[in-house]
């Protein structure tokens, strides 16, 4: 380690120390899911927390995602900041009402009196061999209503300094996490307290040929595309926004402008998703720099299959990133 | 007030200071509601207005029993409990004009005000939308130890809504110190409630263990006793209770619910308002007891409709909110 | 009437008619949904069927969103074709699991074995003064969605034509309705029976130099802005893409090509909606046409204010669209 | 099976048939999850497996009082509820390990097997999820007049989801011929039930007006004639029933799920097997009552043996589904 005070933690350990840092700065903060005590989560993100802080401040719930949600937003109005979990992504559809017709509008409805400061974290992605109620990346419905936050981490870092922001932010902030880098991504994360603001994109590789404007689970396969790509003799920035509301929408747009190219990489469905945002800032920003359209990669417009032959056709990969990239720069 | 008798002179007192209070409030409601009317039927009221005119009893006895820094949650019926919590009408009807001056700056309307100053978490649009926030409210209560309860009134139709069953299951397990106020007026909009709810009522919050009882919610004083009783031991530990008032709604389902006959009889109405009328049933015992003589009630009348007019006088002439109002408060 | 066999009918008419000839056509549709029987919904756009078809064929349900939806999505897969009434589309949140994790899955997740051939009705749109939660437009979730096909026209013809079609399909489909058409609107309807398929886009009004993609309520916003711009001497191309999914990309992209200019218009919230992904594919489609950036007009990104005034500037009007139009034309 | 004492000899015959086949049911039910085991154990199976062993009597009493059309609704832990109600292990297999023979075609895995040929309306891998489709199958039966019943499993955790209290008040009204049964296995994943359940749990649907039964979930017979009795009473119009079946899963929450200590004893799990095994209660009163003999239930084991393997081969060997299946069964 070259840094002294860096060390490399996985995704989950960078998650699990921002909640616990938070909880011993803040004696507000408080968790509230299911299996999140002694289990620590079915993926084991929050291990050792009910140990320090206890089974008031890590609170397992009945399987009422509805119910425990909006336990949440009245408990974040009057005093407490709730951090809820929300297993898998796609238990979503449950807590909508709670998030968008409440944690979301109240803030504005009352005119600015009731504030909900409070964070649900929830998982996406694919590639599990989950299937289609498990595999979702639903972070595009949040990023459409207003009075809502989302972050979208895609290292250890940045989990880290987000999850800490969000905690003291005061407004819904949803917090999705790729259940695929929970253990598997390891990075470095500095000893040293520290926060990233939310709405500020981070230029993962510079690059000058073209822009891959990537999300989550698709930075690391956008920055494997870059290696390739610079196999191929073409150099590819990678950009990630990091939190789809506030959007740094003039980091992006920059980058397009500089290569005059791009693509744009979420592993949510592409209709009507995060790569339509994505793609239609940059080419109303970038138009008159751009070589040709914004492309976009999304998932396939299908529901997840089971089969892992099949399954592996839904998401872009390096590969595919590569060959889409390569195809760009060859035409011009 | 039977109960009255026999007792000590200070006894009397207070509870002569408590009934022309609550026959106070209760005129109070009845008169801001008979203001609605005629804001909206002149046409100078945008949006729809749910009137809680009959129902007084219950918003008058349950908030008798609260404190100031208890919390409620309301409904889109919702002027009677935040006046009985201590709203102030002028600040109400400037909200229900879309004024500068409302609780809300004119942004919440008359389904969603709210005040921090009186506990009211808002009233809201989503019929048992705020089951998981009163809840809430009580899991901060409870983990600060600041002797707070929450009190969450609803209409019988969101019995309908599984938020219910799931937040009563978490109060039950948590003890939390919250009210379930349910006001069965008979109809869920259009619709008996007979058609859509099958059982017993209280058996319900019953089979989550938690303690229900019903009452005339007609009789200001058994909604009193009984509020405060539940009230009480919530705040005492002693863990969540659901009350069951049985009223009446005395005009449509909104102030435009003209031609009620395809379902409910003039018939039903007025025996409603003859002889079940919560005003002049606690009216009649007053003067019966010799705790208040017609003049004053009428005095009271008199005086309350005036402080009425001045206040719809006050709405009408507060401004709307600028235009750079629209985009304020999304976020905290 | 120039035509014996054409009517002029209201937006709610045509639906109307639409659900009565499919009912009398197969006995198999069915309607369940709040106050839709004796009270033909609050919207009155359902008066009469229950007189027609029974109180078995139009089910009143309890205000259980979630459950009666997930009761349509089971008699869907078993014989029946149920048409559900979500009265506000904000209520939408509450049907999510049941729509995007049930309907919308079964036949894939099944591998075909299973079919969920049913419509939810509901509305969309704003300003009517019902504030946050009564207002707003969540298309663009479901479109998101594969396994949902969306349907939002415009007109009562499109209603009528849209909505039979819909109701035989074999999958779920989604059909908004603008709730301020329901009465307002009025337009020819063929007495003989028509059907129109879905995934065919409508060029409302041809023109040459700009292209005014437009949604629902925004339909007649575009017409309107259309009427403008030709007084100062632009003529505008209107198209309407009647459904979001399937979606008639060619011919918003064949217009736009044909124009060189494009505004997309949608009363949903701009940011990560309809807006984006209309955009997206436009430019990706006629990029090398295009003499500029698509344009986007949508919701502002905020919660819809309760106040007239505010809530007036939320949404896009003639005069926004006819002035972002002129800007656009004038620069070329 | 003391019934049985002074019973006609034709009684006792279909007794013995019965319980044999009920015998052998379990087994098989048993010796699928321990094939499932090994080729999850093995790396083999892709994904996650929820096993049933242990609690194989409800899935056998409840369908063996169920006819080939009725239908049933499943969850994640659904292999044996699919095998009671006669689906073929072949394609199951095929179908958990992702290939083109399987129930559907790989798409679904083993939290979404769905056959219409034996009236299986799906597992499902959202808690409570299928609660609305069971009960809209029933809604079709009654509407249809067919004679069909639903039944609709779940475990004790689903009881926090709020969906199940709206479609109980749904069925109750509308007295649709739907069975819940609600199996009892001790555990949410890994936290004890009495942590997340409030109250009575048969006092729930009792609530609603819904008759309810407790049963020992490891009696076949007693599952057998209980499930016999509300399905006969719902099918001749006696409204829904609900049926709390106390059991016990051997196994982790899932295959996965190996040091169970910190929720659960060994020797609670030591006690179940031996003193409370469905399958040895009923082989021990089979030998006792002389209905069978220990020769004959061990044949019977080493042949389901046989068959599970030659089954898993066949699984084995099909071929995982061409990538062109990947796009197919989006849309009916
Ligand atoms: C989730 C939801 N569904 C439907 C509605 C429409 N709606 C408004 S009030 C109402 C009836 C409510 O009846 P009840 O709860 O008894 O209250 P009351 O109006 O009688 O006071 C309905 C169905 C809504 N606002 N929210
Ligand atoms: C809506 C939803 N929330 C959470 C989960 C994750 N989950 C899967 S199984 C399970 C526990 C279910 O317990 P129970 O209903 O008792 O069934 P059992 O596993 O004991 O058979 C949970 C929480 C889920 N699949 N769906
Ligand atoms: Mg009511
Ligand atoms: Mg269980």
């Amino acid at each position: 380690m070259p840094d002294a005070g860096m060390r490399e933690l996985t995704f989950a350990q960078a998650i699990r120390e921002a909640l616990a840092e938070e909880m011993r700065r803040d004696p507000r903060v408080c968790i509230l899911g299911e299996d999140v005590a002694e289990a620590g989560t079915p993926f084991k993100v929050l291990s050792g927390l009910v140990e320090e802080f206890g089974t008031d401040r890590v609170v397992d719930t009945p399987i009422s995602e509805a119910g425990f949600t909006g336990v949440a937003v009245g408990a974040a109005m009057t005093g407490l900041r709730p951090v809820v979990d929300i297993m898998f992504g796609d238990f979503l559809t449950l807590t909508m009402d709670q998030m968008v017709n409440q944690a979301a509008k109240i803030h504005y409805m009352s005119g600015g009196k009731w504030k909900v400061p409070m964070v649900l974290r929830t998982t996406l992605g694919a590639t599990r061999r989950s299937a289609a109620q498990h595999s979702q990346s639903l972070h595009a419905w949040f990023a459409h209503v207003p009075g809502l936050k989302v972050a979208i981490p895609a290292t250890p870092y940045d989990a880290k300094g987000l999850l800490k922001t969000a905690i003291r932010d005061e407004n819904p902030v949803i917090f999705f996490e790729d259940k695929m880098m929970h253990h598997k991504l390891k990075g470095n994360v500095p000893a040293a307290e520290f926060t990233i603001p939310l709405g500020v994109a981070d230029v993962k590789r510079e690059g000058t040929d073209i822009t891959l404007v990537a999300t989550s689970s698709m930075v690391q396969v956008a920055l494997g595309a870059a290696v390739l790509l610079e196999g191929a003799g073409i150099s590819a920035e990678v950009v990630d926004p990091r939190t789809l509301w506030p959007l740094d929408e003039k980091t992006l747009i920059d980058s397009a402008k500089k290569t005059s190219r791009a693509i744009v990489i979420d592993e949510g469905y592409g209709r009507y998703g995060v790569t339509a945002e994505l793609a239609s800032v940059i080419s109303q920003g970038a138009f008159f720099d751009l070589d040709g359209p914004v492309v976009r990669m999304g998932a396939m417009h299908i529901p997840i299959p089971f089969s892992p032959p099949l399954e592996d056709l839904t998401v872009p990969t390096e590969k595919s990133v590569f060959e889409t990239a390569r195809k760009m720069c060859a035409k011009a | 007030m039977t109960t009255a008798a026999g007792a000590s002179a200070k006894t009397i007192a207070t509870l002569q200071d408590r009934s022309i209070q609550f026959y106070r409030q209760m005129v109070r409601i009845r008169l801001f509601e008979e203001q609605v009317n005629d804001l909206y039927t002149r046409a100078l009221m945008p949006g729809l207005a749910h009137l809680y005119s009959g129902e007084e009893a219950i918003a008058v006895g349950v908030c008798g029993a609260l404190h100031q820094d208890d919390y409620i949650t309301s409904t889109h019926r919702g002027h009677g409990h935040c006046l009985a919590k201590g709203a102030s009408p002028k600040l109400m009807f400037a909200e229900l004009l879309g004024k500068a001056d409302g609780y809300c700056h004119g942004k919440g309307g008359s389904m969603h005000i709210a005040d921090p100053a009186t506990g009211n978490l808002g009233a809201n649009a989503i019929v048992g939308g705020s089951m998981g926030i009163a809840t809430g409210a009580a899991f901060s209560a409870r983990r600060l130890g600041n002797g707070r309860v929450a009190v969450c009134f609803f209409g019988e139709g969101a019995l309908g809504q599984g938020l219910l069953y799931e937040v009563m299951n978490l109060a039950q397990l948590w003890k939390l110190p919250v009210l379930y106020v349910c006001e069965n007026n008979l109809y869920n909009e259009y619709t008996h409630f007979s058609e859509t709810t099958a059982g017993d009522i209280c058996a319900r919050p019953a089979a989550f263990g938690i303690h229900a009882e019903t009452v005339d919610g007609q009789d200001v004083h058994a909604v009193y006793a009984a509020a405060q009783r539940l009230v009480d031991r919530a705040r005492s530990g002693g863990g969540p209770a659901f009350l069951l008032c049985n009223t009446y709604r005395y005009t449509g389902h909104h102030v435009g619910d003209i031609n009620r006959e395809y379902y409910r009889t003039r018939q039903e109405e007025q025996t409603w308002k003859t002889e079940r009328d919560p005003i002049r049933l606690l009216g009649d015992r007053l003067i019966a007891e010799g705790l208040a003589d017609r003049g004053l009630l009428e005095g009271m009348e008199v005086e309350i409709r005036a402080e009425m007019k001045a206040a719809v006088e006050f709405a009408m002439e507060s401004p709307y909110p600028a235009a750079g109002e629209v985009e304020k408060h999304v976020y905290a």
